[in-house]
């Protein structure tokens, strides 16, 4: 009996302005019915290529050869009809980001139920909606309506409703919370065990894979570099790149993971002080209340991670922090002295205290250069001194060398690291004494991670520099920060030193958390 | 955010919170706008240099006494608040004033105009939307196809032209076809059909006029609007579930693209009424626009203040309309 | 534009194998006058109407005391058949003759003359259109059901011109107020050839032949009267075939008709003249000084001058294409006995136009412009309609014309409201006028009185000219009480010469009527007068009444049944259209793709 | 450093005007935008003016196209091809100058309603949204009405009732900016008001701005072509619109005088057509969201 799927020296090319471009050359995959092959690389290696192309749903500029072979049959000749006749009801796909893949002005139980009466199957919507545990009722719903768990399981329904036997699931759980996404993922391999479904699985977290998998193969550049049993492939990985996307998940509690000498962790004096901070929006349908009473205080050359799952007002806090919003109630002290109101000391102030944002590509103005750039804090105020050598010097510690040679670049020609790198060397340029960080790694891919957070670490180390990093990843508070603060819904639940915090927490929420998070040793 | 290839629909709005809510302060939006348009028709009008009686009365003879009658039988003798005062009493009993040059009521010289714009409009808007609609639909759909360039290159050239050159045009080229003017023949026997017959024969040319200047802008929202969600994932969604071209084109692209399009069909509508006036006047089509051209020759300044708040007001209300339409059509913004 | 020409073609492939059809389609049409009408209609109340169309549909509905003759325009009989007058010229006695009958078959009396022109002495909204016919009237009594005694105050010259509708007392007896009053009941009742059938404000006004005329009914069964918004239209439409008849041409849609067949053009004199106002000194009654006319132009010579360097000839030729009369008094050609021909024609003469002014004290700036004794220069503003393309055109010759002459003008084109404040308050120093003449020529020649100067500064007079001499008063006073004709005739053409001479407004012509009928449904017009009148716009309503069909061309015309066809046509075409629309979106859809 | 920043800038030029050139629809707009363009400032130069005086006419009424005058004669003799070509001048000016008012309005008005929130911004977007719903041509024909002949008052008339879409997408695109992360960096850098709108927003906004003046003019000269059909135009000057307000009053239908009727009008469909398709070239070369499908 031939395998449920079968890739044969799967290359695709995109037609472009400047000619052919290889996304994926010569891969050979294989899945067998009831089984889950984990798809792993970071950004633009290829992976969701390959999963477009198992139902040709790939571009018209897309050239495919090689064999993809579903149940022994060959996709890549089908008939138009024929492969319409496939689609669905031998293989489906959960799509990355349901926010986009479901249809916004219709309701999603005709979504779900679409497939059905397209190929004839016998499903239940009712049923269907049971099986991933949502309230029949809410096949009533357009998707604004419904949270991102719940779409991504509206997302799981529909793709089972034509009983595939084969499932494709493109980054399932990207973008939703550490406590949705086990949820989802939980659902995902209940489906499997249960309907004996082949689930092919692809995302950049290995962690994910490495707890839904049997199989894993890791792809960059197009090609697979290395695959096997997924806990083989994760415990001792033979490629570089595997190691360096396993090294970029950190286990909370692994002291191989914790980049901190304990001997840095010393006492200093209270650099940065938020005092019951609270504030409040004006938004549609009343008054949120974003932060409600926060008490929190950096050290200098102290790192403290402020975690917390989205919408917990984490990201509020640090705008209060830096001024760019005025506290409710409560204030902020830095240095003992309550936050300057007016433009010219908010200046002053904002010497002091920097910020790094998440997405690096969008923190640089894309029409100005590196130079621009960084000299930007400069002119703003007007640092007395040589402009050129001043940015060069920032560049140069935010480990840009030489750095001549990237003041004519635009952020486009850079790579994520080095763009994050010029966004932390134009605040460096400043001087400032604190960094606010606000997921500075999340938007980079896996390999470069590490690098961004050990020239944290570094700056620390040389320049006393304190830093406040705002995630809601518990493994990157674990390898970097002397303290970690959690928030939920506003309020700081808990906060204390790392160790202290993560392998023994006292709130019910953290412990939550914790157990939530996917982990790469099984 | 991109720049509107000639127009864009208004952006989405988020969930509400609550609908009524929402009705109420748009409607209260329209009623301060309609106040807006009230106040410039006043305070615009009164702009213009000189005195309204003196023009009353040139070339008969009067004297002192009988001007001041006059002005004071037409308030002009009275604070300017006042008079404002008594114009605005006076719309909200329908009275506009009277027209210097026809002597009557504007109020009734609109009221008996404004069927036939209603007609004249309402018709072409009607044909005018679906063809534009459905070769942006299909020029989308086939985007780059001989078929969308020769659309869009027709519908640009149609966009570009003054509607009352391509009046003359048509009517100097069509000859004899069609009546040259009017709205329907003084000998037409008055059943029915025959007038409705009449009717429709004299307004193929003023339809025809408006309709090849104004689809173009519903082409081009139609297309640009589908473009935008060719490439949406939900409908790579719709062809993975093994759904036809057409199947994914009408239940799933069609209805998302056309919401903001909806709209716009309504906020041109005013567009198209302000197009009739040149398209009226060549065709001396009874309308409110030809009436704010005839209006316009003096200029009878009362008659046209009355089309102007008549013109500005009916837009504004139809924009309360569309965006009442887009909360019903547009379950994001209909839900809670 | 593909679509549309497409469907162009086909509407007009169909609509040739239509048109054969379409008389055949329409058997029992009453035969039918339609006639364009361009102006507005200000009211079907005769008294309120002013505008000149309104007066032209209520001569069709009611007669007036007296009538004036097709051919020469003479008093003949209207209501009132024959008058004598007292010696004193004060009293007037009409006879109202037995038979005449309203259109409802009531007879007309005496009693309906003493009713109108009572209401309108007693009632203030009555007066508003004719009133100053009847201002200086002592009394109207009606001593029996034929006769009318009319006492004046004092002597009164247009007592044979009395332009009032006589209305039927036991209609209007009721009406209430006169002001609110619309006529528009139909059938209306009339004493005139027809009877008001039907009214559509801005589309179209009906009349039918009214049976019971006195002169006997008209030679055809229906009137309509259709508007057109410009001439323009209304020339295609009479091209068409859509209208028998069309006045108030252009010189070049006049010309553009011309040598079409079925199509007869009426060239007639007209009574109307341009004129273009020298501000002589714009005053008040009293003689204060208003506006801020160029003082250079309170000397005669000057305005002399002016006249002399503008080619009036060269002005009719382009800009009213040949289709005008020179003027020279206000007085037009075709009222000949009043008409002015002066004993020595102004010639168009700029070399001594430039001699006169440099002999007066005018000499040339070296920028070519003359300054006068006060030092300023002669830089003039010229007024005119932005609405007219006859003030326009004419300015531009002006302009240059004057140019030759050392006199810079500046023509300012502004609306008709902005042009009549600045008329009135004599915030001019050239501006274009005209008016419209009357067979009786008091009321032209009282224009130009020091008495139709304004109240004060703030009011406005009928004069545009501001014009006051005092020999033009005194032979104005004479003339109004002269009731000889031939001594009128005299003194009246003595002031017009003075004006000639003095050079108020220089009469620039005097246009022609330019009309055009369709010939093959209409077979002849009474014309008025006879030879070189005009159809329309007549002192009376011979034109209409008298027209006369062609045997048998009750449906001549195609318009209105080619029509029903076209329009059948367009709904066929519009439904097959949609339906290969619908047919072909299927076809292309079901073409499959990724 | 400036070296390199205006060495980048040119290079940005280039490949924007080498990507511009690629759309051949547009290029053929800038081409005949171009010719027209050097055309009405040549006419002075090429022509006699004297031929737009009526006094000086030279043909006879009506003429149909001959080997003297190549477009006919209008209804005063004079040149129709001379008409046209200065025509072009007045309906260029009024088109280009209003379109500079409108857009400059637009342009303060959106990013001021973008930038500065509040009272301000709420406030400026109501009087923004009233004059997009208010039919322009509407308000433009009774401002043109109250207010005295001329071209200043016609310039005035368009660019004070068209400039709210302007505004519209100003503030679209001014607020879609700040919403960038570099903002915020802009402003935890110490950026002011001035700093934020002249080094991040107006460089992002303008290209935007570019685009949409394009698209302006073309609006500006159909509504100057309407406003002076419907004779609120300067009476003193011939404009395109001018001239079919004469053809309309003069009979050029009834006369089928199509030589009269068809250069103004095709001048106006010419020339806006260009706009309109320069307008949508530069919108796909600027604006990536429409570059072609990936």
């Amino acid at each position: 009996m031939s395998p449920l799927l079968e890739l044969r020296g799967l290359g695709v090319h995109y037609r472009t302005d400047r000619g052919e471009v290889a996304a994926v050359r010569d891969v050979d995959l294989t899945l067998e019915a009831g089984q889950t092959l984990g798809l792993a690389g970071e950004s633009g290696c290829g992976k969701s290529t390959v999963a477009m192309s198992v139902l040709r749903l790939l571009p018209k500029s897309a050239r495919v050869e090689g064999e993809i072979l579903l149940d022994g049959e060959d996709v890549t000749t089908m008939s138009w009809g024929r492969l319409r006749a496939v689609r669905w009801a031998q293989a489906s796909v959960v799509f990355q980001g349901a926010m986009h893949a479901l249809n916004p002005v219709r309701r999603v139980g005709d979504q779900i139920a679409e497939p059905i009466r397209l190929h004839g199957g016998k499903a239940k919507v009712s049923d269907l909606l049971d099986q991933v545990e949502l309230p029949a009722a809410k096949a009533r719903s357009y998707p604004h309506e419904l949270s991102g768990g719940q779409k991504q399981r509206i997302m799981i329904a529909m793709a089972l409703a034509c009983d595939p036997r084969l499932v494709i699931a493109d980054e399932p759980t990207t973008a939703l919370d550490v406590i949705v996404q086990a949820q989802v993922l939980g659902v995902l391999s209940r489906l499997v065990a249960e309907q004996g479904i082949g689930l092919v699985m692809i995302s950049h977290d290995l962690s994910v894979l490495a707890s839904t998998c049997d199989r894993l193969a890791v792809m960059r550049h197009g090609g697979i570099v290395e695959e096997g049993p997924a806990r083989e492939v994760i415990a001792s990985p033979t490629h570089p790149h595997t190691r360096a996307l396993a090294a970029a998940f950190p286990v909370v509690g692994d002291p191989a993971f914790r980049q901190v000498e304990p001997d840095e962790v010393r006492e200093s004096s209270p650099l940065l002080r938020a005092e019951a901070l609270s504030v409040d929006y004006r938004g549609r349908g009343g008054v949120v209340h974003a932060v409600k009473g926060v008490d929190l205080e950096i050290g200098s050359g102290e790192i403290v991670a402020l975690v917390g799952e989205s919408g917990s007002g984490k990201t509020t806090t640090a705008r209060t922090l830096l001024g760019l919003r005025a506290p409710t109630s409560g204030r902020v002290l830095f240095e003992g002295e309550e936050l300057p109101r007016s433009a010219k000391g908010l200046r002053e102030y904002r010497r002091q205290v920097q910020l790094v944002l998440q997405d690096p590509t969008s923190a640089l103005n894309p029409r100005h250069s590196v130079y621009e750039s960084v000299a930007e804090g400069l002119r703003i105020h007007k640092v007395p001194g040589d402009e050129a050598a001043l940015v060069a010097d920032a560049l140069a510690k935010a480990e840009l060398r030489p750095p001549e040679s990237f003041f004519p670049v635009l952020p486009h020609e850079l790579s994520g690291g080095q763009r994050q790198r010029v966004v932390i060397a134009g605040a460096l340029a400043l001087g400032p004494r604190l960094l606010v960080a606000d997921e500075p790694v999340a938007s980079l891919d896996a390999s470069v991670r590490g690098e961004i957070l050990a020239l944290l670490l570094g700056l620390r180390r040389e320049l006393g520099l304190a830093a406040l990093i705002i995630t809601h990843d518990l493994g990157l508070a674990w390898s970097i920060a002397d303290r970690v603060a959690v928030m939920h819904e506003g309020v700081l639940v808990e906060q204390g030193a790392v160790d202290q915090v993560l392998l023994d927490p006292r709130h019910e929420y953290t412990r939550r958390l914790l157990a939530a998070v996917p982990s790469t040793t099984p | 955010m991109t720049a509107p290839p000639l127009v864009r629909p208004s952006p989405r709005r988020g969930g509400g919170s609550g609908l009524l809510r929402h009705v109420a302060g748009k409607v209260g939006g329209a009623l301060v706008s309609l106040a807006a348009v009230v106040v410039l028709g006043f305070f615009l009008f009164r702009l213009i240099p000189g005195d309204p009686t003196v023009t009353m009365t040139r070339g008969r003879q009067v004297d002192e006494a009988q001007i001041a009658e006059l002005r004071a039988l037409h308030g002009y003798d009275r604070p300017i608040v006042e008079q404002f005062g008594k114009y605005v009493g006076g719309l909200l009993h329908g009275d506009m004033g009277t027209s210097l040059f026809y002597r009557r009521t504007v109020a009734e010289l609109i009221g008996e105009r404004v069927g036939p714009t209603l007609l004249l409009v309402g018709t072409s808007t009607l044909i005018a939307v679906t063809l534009g609609l459905w070769l942006g639909i299909r020029g989308a759909w086939r985007r780059d196809s001989p078929f969308d360039r020769a659309s869009t290159g027709v519908a640009l050239v149609g966009w570009a032209m003054p509607a009352f050159w391509l009046g003359m045009l048509l009517s100097m080229v069509t000859g004899n076809l069609f009546p040259s003017g009017g709205m329907r023949f003084s000998s037409t026997p008055p059943d029915f059909w025959s007038q409705a017959l009449d009717v429709a024969h004299h307004m193929v040319l003023p339809c025809l006029t408006l309709i090849a200047v104004v689809y173009a802008q519903y082409q081009l929202v139609m297309r640009s609007s589908l473009l935008e969600e060719m490439n949406a994932d939900y409908l790579t969604t719709a062809r993975a579930k093994g759904l036809r071209d057409d199947q994914v084109r009408r239940r799933h692209a069609v209805p998302n693209a056309l919401l903001p399009t909806v709209t716009l069909v309504f906020l041109h509508i005013g567009l198209v009424v302000t197009g009739a006036i040149t398209v009226e006047t060549v065709f001396s089509w009874p309308g409110l626009g030809l009436l704010t051209y005839e209006a316009l020759a003096g200029p009878d300044l009362p008659l046209l203040q009355g089309t102007f708040v008549v013109l500005a007001g009916s837009v504004i209300v139809m924009n309360v309309l569309a965006d009442l339409l887009y909360q019903v059509l547009d379950p994001r913004v209909r839900a809670s | 534009m593909g679509i549309l020409r497409r469907l162009g073609s086909v509407v007009g492939a169909v609509g040739l194998v239509a048109s054969p059809l379409a008389p055949a389609a329409q058997a029992q049409q009453p035969v039918t006058l339609r006639v364009a009408i361009i102006q507005q209609v200000d009211s079907l109340n005769p008294f309120l109407a002013t505008y000149q169309a309104s007066t032209e549909v209520g001569r069709l509905m009611y007669d007036y005391l007296t009538a004036y003759d097709a051919k020469d325009q003479r008093p003949v009989e209207g209501v009132a058949k024959s008058w004598e007058k007292s010696a004193d010229n004060l009293t007037w006695t009409f006879t109202v003759p037995d038979g005449k009958k309203w259109s409802d078959g009531q007879p007309i009396t005496a009693k309906d003359v003493g009713f109108t022109y009572n209401l309108m002495m007693t009632d203030k909204d009555a007066a508003t259109a004719n009133g100053s016919f009847v201002a200086n009237f002592e009394s109207v009594t009606v001593p029996d059901d034929r006769t009318v005694v009319i006492k004046t105050k004092v002597p009164q010259a247009s007592m044979l011109a009395l332009d009032v509708p006589i209305v039927p007392e036991h209609v209007w007896k009721g009406v209430g107020k006169i002001a609110d009053y619309k006529n528009d009941v139909t059938p209306s009742v009339s004493s005139g050839p027809f009877v008001l059938s039907e009214y559509r404000a801005n589309e179209f006004i009906k009349f039918k032949a009214n049976k019971e005329y006195w002169r006997g009914a008209p030679k055809y069964d229906e009137l309509h009267f259709i508007y057109y918004k410009t001439v323009d239209a209304a020339v295609q439409a009479l091209d068409k075939g859509e209208l028998d008849l069309v006045n108030r041409m252009g010189p070049a849609q006049f010309d553009s008709l011309k040598g079409k067949s079925g199509i007869t053009l009426n060239k007639a004199q007209g009574r109307r003249f341009n004129e273009l106002v020298l501000n002589s000194g714009a005053a008040t009654k009293t003689g204060e000084p208003i506006g801020d006319g160029h003082p250079a132009l309170k000397d005669v010579k000057v305005r002399q001058a002016i006249a002399k360097a503008i080619d009036q000839d060269a002005i009719i030729a382009r800009v009213n294409g040949g289709y005008a009369e020179r003027g020279t008094g206000p007085i037009p050609p075709v009222f000949p006995d009043y008409h002015l021909t002066p004993e020595k024609v102004r010639p168009f003469d700029p070399a001594a136009a430039n001699t006169e002014l440099d002999q007066a004290g005018y000499p040339k700036g070296s920028d070519g412009i003359r300054v006068g004794a006060d030092g300023k220069p002669l830089k003039l503003r010229l007024v005119g309609h932005t609405s007219r393309a006859y003030d326009e055109q004419a300015g531009e010759y002006i302009k240059s014309s004057l140019a030759d002459i050392g006199i810079a003008v500046d023509v300012q084109l502004v609306a008709d409201t902005l042009l009549d404040e600045q008329g009135v308050a004599g915030k001019f120093d050239l501006i274009f006028s005209g008016w419209g003449t009357n067979p009786d020529p008091d009321f032209i020649l009282s224009l130009h009185t020091c008495d139709s100067r304004p109240e004060s500064p703030t009011t406005s007079g009928t004069t545009d000219t501001f014009f006051c001499d005092k020999t033009y008063d005194e032979l104005y006073a004479k003339q109004g009480a002269e009731l000889d004709p031939a001594k009128r005739s005299a003194l009246v053409k003595q002031m017009q010469q003075r004006f000639y001479d003095e050079v108020p407004a220089i009469i620039l012509g005097h246009d022609n009527s330019l009309e055009a009928y369709r010939n093959d449904t209409f077979a002849s017009f009474t014309i008025q007068p006879d030879p070189g009148g005009v159809i329309m716009a007549q002192n009376g309503m011979w034109g209409y009444y008298g027209a006369v069909p062609v045997a048998a061309a009750g449906a001549a015309s195609s318009g209105p049944s080619g029509l029903l066809i076209a329009g059948i046509v367009v709904v066929v075409l519009l439904v097959v259209g949609g339906v290969l629309l619908l047919a072909r979106r299927r076809g292309a859809t079901a073409g499959d793709r990724e | 450093m400036t070296s390199i920043v205006w060495q980048r800038r040119r290079a940005a030029v280039g490949s924007t005007w080498r990507e511009f050139t690629r759309n051949r629809g547009g290029l053929a707009g800038l081409v005949v935008l171009g010719v027209v363009v050097v055309l009405a400032l040549l006419a002075p130069l090429v022509t006699d003016a004297s031929g737009l005086d009526v006094t000086k006419a030279a043909g006879q009424r009506w003429q149909s196209p001959s080997a003297e005058f190549w477009f006919g004669t209008d209804h005063t003799g004079r040149s129709v091809l001379l008409l046209t070509w200065w025509g072009s001048r007045i309906s260029l000016l009024i088109g280009l100058t209003a379109t500079v008012l409108s857009v400059a309005i637009g342009t303060l008005v959106g990013v001021t309603a973008a930038h500065f929130g509040g009272w301000l911004s709420a406030g400026l977007m109501w009087v923004t949204n009233f004059f997009l719903v208010l039919p322009s041509l509407v308000l433009a024909i009774a401002l043109s009405t109250v207010l005295p002949r001329g071209i200043g008052t016609i310039v005035l008339a368009i660019g004070v009732t068209s400039w709210a879409s302007t505004a519209r997408l100003v503030r679209a695109q001014t607020l879609s900016v700040e919403a960038r992360p570099f903002i915020e960096r802009a402003k935890v850098l110490g950026g002011g008001h001035v700093h934020v709108i002249g080094r991040h927003v107006l460089p992002a906004v303008l290209p935007l701005v570019f685009v949409n003046t394009t698209l302006t003019v073309a609006n500006a000269i159909v509504a100057e072509a309407t406003l002076s059909f419907l004779g609120l135009g300067d009476p003193s000057m011939v404009s395109w619109g001018s001239m079919l307000r004469a053809a309309n009053l003069h009979g050029a239908v009834s006369q089928r005088a199509w030589w009269f009727l068809l250069p103004p009008g095709l001048g106006v469909v010419v020339i806006v057509l260009a706009f309109t398709l320069v307008g949508r070239a530069l919108e796909t070369v600027l604006n990536p969201r429409l570059r072609g499908d990936r």
